[in-house]
């Protein structure tokens, strides 16, 4: 006899949600709670004296402000952007939709120093294309990026690709007679969009909003390189800054002020939560063809508009980048008596480093996709079909190690693994201690467009599977999976590129044999490679950009919506 | 025989130093971890928090951290044989730490400007309103050992920040952003070590370095023994070594000042009798720390 | 084998109740209809069966095994209670082809290769799917998807099979076919058949018993004949077959003849009571004749094929359906005589 | 103004055709059914209608606006063609409740609040949906969805409706009080109705003109009346009212009366050609009497409520329906007398 769940769940169902949700919360909720640990204690005695002090210090409160106003614009920017861009794509008869979407894949692969670094470098009063254009302004004139404007485009730009990728899967979702039904009782293009679309891709729009926002309030790279020139600090610049100090207590203040950012994280995560527990919509089956609202007149102006923001948020930074690989010495002008390969000779022939990073990151980043599919469909569908309260909790505190600077994330996984229990070994030094530490990190990115997609999907899927036998496992290798191939999809992608390029996390666990593409592109920077960083950063580019290809070349074997490009 | 090095040496110079050792000691073997100091710190702290650091050998920054951490029990004394070539200064009387090279701090400022500053007055003349930028010591260990020593100096004194401050200079970020921002020419003056400027402009970047007439703060890149070091005996070797008219060589091919007594300085430095140093003392420096943030903070409202 | 049977049977959703203390027993082997109007809660006794929901109160038994008791908080999942269901909605997997659709309950149970193709083949054909067999669930008409539907439940051997309307959406002749195809599938497997639809004749065709459903109880449960001739209360008389439900006073008993007064004339009926006050008029019991002691007005006419549907108001306001070949026009006046309608007793 | 002509018009998927040559019109204001089996197109010509799909050939023109054609590649997007649809598969919206799914097209159409409510209490009202207005589509029965798609659909005042299978899912007598509904909406509207349904005894009782289809065409085109009694073709003469086709020798006209040889017996027949070569015999032209003419034997019997029908074999092996109030058993023998059925020719 079995136990009994809510709905016509199982006793295979209760066990497998206990066992992946302990592995799960091991891997994501035990570095922050070791974290916690830490920030309370001071010295050795529990206490939250300390907690208090750094809760009540002015610079605490102006970094927070600062926190909420660039991550919550910034989120703005890329809703707006992405969703723009999503909604277009798959509902209307744009042309060259593949190309378009494989475009707006690439602000994710750069990181987010890099982007900042190419912006700037357009910007400014050295800007070789504004020197050529005539129209950089003189010297001494302010950097505009650096503020908290700045700050705020740049991470819109970056994070669109997040909401795009999360809402297209969406999208796909929908079923084509819905739409039909709205348009057939006369109402017109927005009016469809508005009160028919948008509703039924709230759930995905809604899950792509939080982690976008919790990715921004985490990001260091674009605050430090356009905040701390301009004194701009954000939660995450403090933190650092508390790490250059010298004090005994650094970390103890750290964890503090990384706590204060998971709080700020977990309550956005909550409030989404909030205004969406009040629906729940099934899609009843799922699309058969593509949604092509045909757009008349205003197509060509729609497609132009399109590619000229692509062109600005993609060639351009591009070109900076390339611009700055292109010459000997950071300032030198780009002229063709200037131009030299050697930063890309020397970086991707002679240093063996270069190689091993490709392997290393490469690895970690194809890993971190898969195992976390693995973990998440089933876990998303289990916490979906039989809540326990542990689950419930678990949801809401997932996105804390995502949340959390990157530094902090690696100091918590320092703690936490450098003594094994019951052994001698350590995994710190090794790989593995990146690798555990991407689990934890990414655990949002796949889970949250998984758990809006499974919301969404008709329950009767699973129960006829289940009507002809089909054990759990089967249930979920042959339905469940496949039906939310394309979340699961966008989830892996997401997570891929993000670990591709991924800096702040490995930069305290990396040791000599374990570097990934992150660390070795800040070393050079670090070290006044400008040339050879951005070299570096190119061929990341276009090494996934690669990848892409080769995915498209194999797209035919994957579930349909798998491949985001493809229509 | 192993030893495990902590160093923020940019990563060709790190490995050019083992290598230097290595062919020296050749059953020695190094394990080295190279990063920022603000990250190595952080990792080195984590490891010290949770009971196992792994290095035996740090090869860092400034004579400041080494102190605290000196205070802190943290590091082993060695009075190294070598130290007697080595100006008083530039180690630790009880023997935890020993400077092996000078990275000074003077100014910068990109060849596009009609007027090159001698003095670091200068760089607080109102004429240069907006234009000046300089690494902030809340980011950079460097800076604040600048900040502590300009401020130390009599003829400037906090009066010559209050002054900077008021002409808006950007204190923000660490040298390299302050290099950058003086280079593309957003701001065209600024203050930075000595290397970065000097290498670079041979490279071909539009700036040129200045040793200003009061003389210029510097750190030292010490090295120091981990008092939890598995590999005391090879550690001290490893110390000996840096200090050596061998290892020092080493400092001068990679483009630094050597910090000891009679080693000459390299291509693009003034002669080293012509370069002066200001007065510094760690101790000082460490207490006045946190004070002197928050000074600078209220002046620079930076936070 | 299995037996089903239900013991105080209740389900609410969020407080609303669905179904109210169902007890009842469908026989091993026995092919049952559930007929009643829309929202009576088919579809929720049929979940519930399945092990898709879990009942509010009471239990279930499939055979010797209890699957589902609210009291002792036991629940045997869906997948391992042996039983097919098709879907209101059809519920096809829209990532797999009809083929795999169809063939998937067999991958399931771990048949060997050859058997697997041979058997969906054959519940293709049966289907008349075959042509269709690559084609995906969404490029099917309705009825072909009703009919993939289909095929996917009877594929396999389940001990019982829960059918939800499975030929809402396919023509008499398609249905006729189909009906030959459950039928033979009882036959040949002997499970357990449940099946809702909301078309009576339907049920009357196929089912052994039907149980009569209305706002969540079980009305009467009896053979289709019984049910169309011996309708236990108002509810059931007059769902079934469109009866009209009438008073009757002055009931006697003569011999073993009841008569009773029905709408001003006095005529014989059949019932099961001894003191009966109502009676059901059904077309059958109307016979349309110039001399019929009840005057009627014909109200609307109805085509049916071959013979027409006349709605007839009678003097005293009763509505009442007598079915004719010859073709009347509304506002003709007739005369009526009912033939030995069936009577009940209702409180 | 809202005459529907169909010109030339056909559709394919993927290369494989599901519409051809399609040329009729369609009245202003007339109700018309589509009735076919499983996949003949009747969706397809809908979709086609309502602007969802551009056709592969010909053109549709709506009142005096040519909606869609293929050759001049002009297309009116559905939202500009004020049309009512019913979608098989009901399309609600899932994130509306009942109501707010049934108001929407009065929003659009923007009335008044007030009007806005009073129209959809009353669409609730008529489809008996007044109690689960603030219910959401998920939390529905099968039957209580479709009523909220025909709720939804009649509720605004379209120039046409098209209803996909709207009545599938219900029950005779809601069929019944929904078929008034419709009779009702399209007497105040005058709109033009084009009905698809797969049950003819509903397509006869509310349609004024029947479109038979078959395999992507329209085989008969002809009020109920015509298409039963007088079928074109052997398609729609098996296809609508279960007819038997059988051949008939020896045909010879006298008077205005037509003879021929039907299954050994020589008998009357009705027909429109001079040269019929088949009959179609359905259980209204089949008497049982003992001294009938054709030999036959009880192959299966179906209880239809009242009255049994009869599968029965003619000696020569042809299968016959008839229909009788009595009960036979199956392996009876009986004799059949044919009366009168209608005759037509084919090739
Ligand atoms: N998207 C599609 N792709 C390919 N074939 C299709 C598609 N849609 C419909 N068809 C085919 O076209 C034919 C006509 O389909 P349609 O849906 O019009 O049938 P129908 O008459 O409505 O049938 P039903 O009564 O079963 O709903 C069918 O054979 C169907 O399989
Ligand atoms: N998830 C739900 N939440 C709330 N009420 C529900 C839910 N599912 C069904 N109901 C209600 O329970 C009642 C019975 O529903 P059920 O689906 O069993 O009806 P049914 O007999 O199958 O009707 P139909 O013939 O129309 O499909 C209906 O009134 C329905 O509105
Ligand atoms: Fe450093
Ligand atoms: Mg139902
Ligand atoms: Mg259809």
């Amino acid at each position: 006899m079995g136990v009994l769940t809510k709905n016509g769940g199982s006793r295979s169902e209760g066990w497998l949600l206990s066992t992946i949700l302990i592995v799960a919360i091991s891997l994501t909720l035990a570095p922050v709670l070791r974290l916690f640990v830490e920030g309370v204690t001071d010295q050795g005695a529990v206490g939250l004296s300390l907690a208090g002090e750094v809760l009540r210090q002015p610079s605490t409160l102006s970094a927070l402000t600062h926190s909420l106003v660039t991550a919550g614009f910034g989120t703005l920017v890329s809703v707006v952007l992405g969703s723009a861009f999503a909604f277009l794509v798959a509902l209307t008869d744009l042309r060259a939709k593949a190309a378009l979407v494989f475009c707006l894949m690439i602000p994710m692969m750069i990181p987010p120093q890099i982007t900042a670094l190419s912006w700037t470098q357009i910007m400014g009063p050295s800007s070789v294309l504004l020197k050529t254009l005539g129209l950089a302004p003189p010297l001494g004139s302010p950097q505009p990026l650096y503020s908290a404007q700045g700050i705020i485009l740049l991470l819109g730009i970056q994070h669109m690709s997040i909401i795009f990728l999360t809402l297209r899967a969406g999208l796909r979702a929908i079923p084509q007679e819905v739409v039909e039904a709205a348009r057939i009782s006369g109402a017109r293009g927005l009016r469809t969009w508005w009160q028919v679309v948008m509703p039924l891709t709230l759930p995905s729009l809604a899950a792509g909003t939080a982690i976008t926002f919790v990715t921004a309030l985490g990001n260091f790279g674009i605050p430090a390189m356009l905040g701390i020139p301009a004194g701009y600090a954000t939660l995450p610049t403090l933190v650092y800054q508390k790490l250059a100090g010298m004090g005994t207590s650094v970390l103890a203040e750290v964890s503090i002020l990384a706590m204060l950012i998971g709080a700020v994280a977990v309550t956005g995560i909550l409030t989404q939560r909030f205004f969406q527990s009040r629906q729940r919509v099934y899609l009843v089956g799922a699309t058969s063809r593509p949604l092509a609202i045909p757009l008349g007149a205003a197509r060509l102006p729609v497609e132009v508009l399109l590619w000229a923001v692509v062109c600005t948020i993609l060639v351009l930074p591009m070109f900076g980048l390339l611009a700055t690989s292109l010459v000997p010495a950071y300032g030198v002008p780009l002229r063709l008596d200037t131009v030299t390969l050697e930063a890309w000779t020397e970086v991707l022939l002679r240093q063996p480093v270069t190689t091993r990073a490709f392997a290393n990151s490469f690895g970690l980043a194809i890993g971190a996709a898969v195992v976390l599919m693995l973990l998440c469909l089933p876990l998303a569908w289990l916490m979906e079909r039989n809540p326990t309260r542990l689950s419930r909790l678990f949801d809401s505190l997932l996105d804390l190690p995502y949340a959390l600077p990157g530094v902090v994330l690696s100091i918590a996984m320092i703690l936490l693994l450098i003594k094994l229990p019951f052994t001698d070994a350590t995994l710190y030094g090794t790989i593995w201690i990146i690798f555990l530490a991407y689990l934890a990190r990414f655990f949002a990115v796949m889970f949250r467009p998984v758990q809006a997609s499974l919301k969404q999907l008709d329950p009767a899927m699973g129960e006829a599977a289940q009507s002809v036998g089909a054990s759990l496992f089967q249930r979920l290798r042959d339905v469940i999976v496949p039906l939310s191939a394309p979340a699961a999809a966008a989830g892996a992608i997401l997570v891929f590129l993000t670990a591709f390029n991924e800096l702040t996390v490995s930069a305290l666990l990396w040791s000599s044999g374990t570097e990934t593409l992150g660390v070795v592109i800040f070393n050079l920077d670090d070290s006044g490679e400008t040339a050879m960083a951005s070299a570096l950063a190119m061929t990341i580019v276009l090494v996934v950009m690669a990848l892409m290809v080769l995915v498209q070349l194999m797209s035919r074997r994957f579930p349909k919506g798998v491949v985001p490009w493809q229509t | 025989d192993t030893i495990t090095l902590y160093t923020s040496q940019p990563n060709a110079d790190a490995q050019q130093t083992v290598d230097a050792f290595k062919a020296a000691n050749p059953d020695t073997d190094v394990e080295w971890v190279r990063d920022g100091t603000t990250k190595l710190m952080a990792r080195l702290r984590a490891e010290i928090e949770a009971g196992n650091p792994q290095p035996d050998v740090l090869l860092i920054a400034d004579t400041v951290t080494l102190e605290g951490m000196a205070q802190d029990g943290l590091l082993t004394a060695y009075q190294s044989p070598e130290a007697a070539n080595y100006d008083s200064a530039l180690y630790s009387a009880d023997g935890f730490y020993h400077s092996t090279k000078l990275i000074t701090t003077g100014i910068v400022y990109n060849t596009g400007v009609e007027t090159a500053p001698t003095s670091w007055n200068d760089l607080s003349d109102a004429a240069l309103k907006g234009q000046v930028a300089m690494p902030s010591p809340l980011y950079s260990g460097a800076a604040l050992i600048h900040l502590a020593t300009l401020t130390g100096d009599d003829s400037l004194g906090w009066g010559y920040y209050e002054q900077l401050a008021e002409n808006d200079a950007r204190a923000q970020g660490g040298n390299g952003g302050t290099f950058k921002a003086v280079a593309s020419g957003e701001k065209p003056y600024g203050m930075v070590v000595d290397f970065l400027a000097i290498r670079n402009k041979a490279e071909g970047s539009p700036v040129e370095f200045v040793f200003p007439i009061e003389g210029v703060s510097y750190v030292t890149e010490p090295v120091a023994i981990m008092s939890t070091a598995k590999n005391v005996e090879g550690a001290q070797k490893f110390v000996d070594f840096l200090l050596s008219a061998e290892g020092q060589d080493v400092v001068l091919e990679m483009g630094y000042i050597p910090a000891r007594d009679g080693m000459g300085v390299p291509a693009g430095f003034p002669a080293r009798e012509d370069i002066k140093l200001m007065d510094f003392d760690p101790a000082t420096a460490l207490k006045d720390a946190e004070a002197n943030k928050a000074k600078f903070t209220e002046l620079f409202g930076a936070e | 084998m299995a037996d089903i049977s239900l013991s105080a049977l209740g389900k609410s959703f969020a407080g609303a109740p669905a179904l109210h203390d169902i007890t009842t027993t469908f026989k091993d082997g026995e092919f049952v209809a559930l007929l009643g109007p829309s929202g009576c809660g088919k579809t929720t006794l049929l979940r519930l069966l399945a092990g898709f929901e879990m009942p509010t109160t009471g239990q279930i038994s499939i055979g010797p095994r209890e699957v589902a008791h609210v009291a002792g908080n036991r629940m045997v999942p869906p997948e391992d209670r042996n039983i097919g269901f098709v879907f209101q909605s059809y519920a096809l997997w829209p990532h797999m082809n009809v083929r795999r659709n169809v063939s998937y309950p067999l991958e399931i149970r771990r048949f060997s290769k050859a058997e697997i193709t041979a058997q969906t083949d054959q519940a293709l054909q049966a289907t008349g799917l075959t042509d269709y067999a690559d084609r995906m669930p969404s490029e099917l008409s309705g009825g072909q998807r009703q009919r993939v539907a289909l095929a996917r439940c009877l594929v396999s051997h389940p001990d019982a099979v829960l059918l939800d309307e499975p030929l809402a959406n396919l023509d008499v002749a398609l249905r006729a076919s189909m009906q030959t195809v459950f039928t033979d599938f009882h036959k040949r497997t002997g499970a357990t058949m449940v099946y809702v639809t909301h078309d009576q004749s339907e049920a009357m065709a196929m089912a052994d018993r039907i149980a009569v459903m209305d706002k969540g109880r079980i009305q009467q449960f009896d053979t289709p004949q019984t049910l169309y001739e011996r309708p236990k209360n108002r509810f059931v008389a007059e769902f079934v077959g469109r009866g009209t439900v009438v008073p009757m006073r002055g009931v006697e008993k003569s011999d073993s003849a009841l008569h009773g007064h029905v709408l001003g004339t006095r005529i014989a009926v059949q019932s099961g009571d001894d003191l009966p006050s109502h009676v059901c008029l059904r077309p059958e019991n109307l016979t349309i004749s110039e001399t019929g002691d009840l005057r009627a007005k014909v109200a609307r006419v109805t085509y049916l094929g071959g013979k027409y549907l006349l709605e007839t108001v009678a003097d005293c306001g009763t509505r009442l359906l007598a079915e004719t070949r010859a073709r009347f026009d509304v506002g003709m006046q007739l005369g009526l005589t009912i033939t030995t309608p069936w009577a009940f007793s209702e409180e």
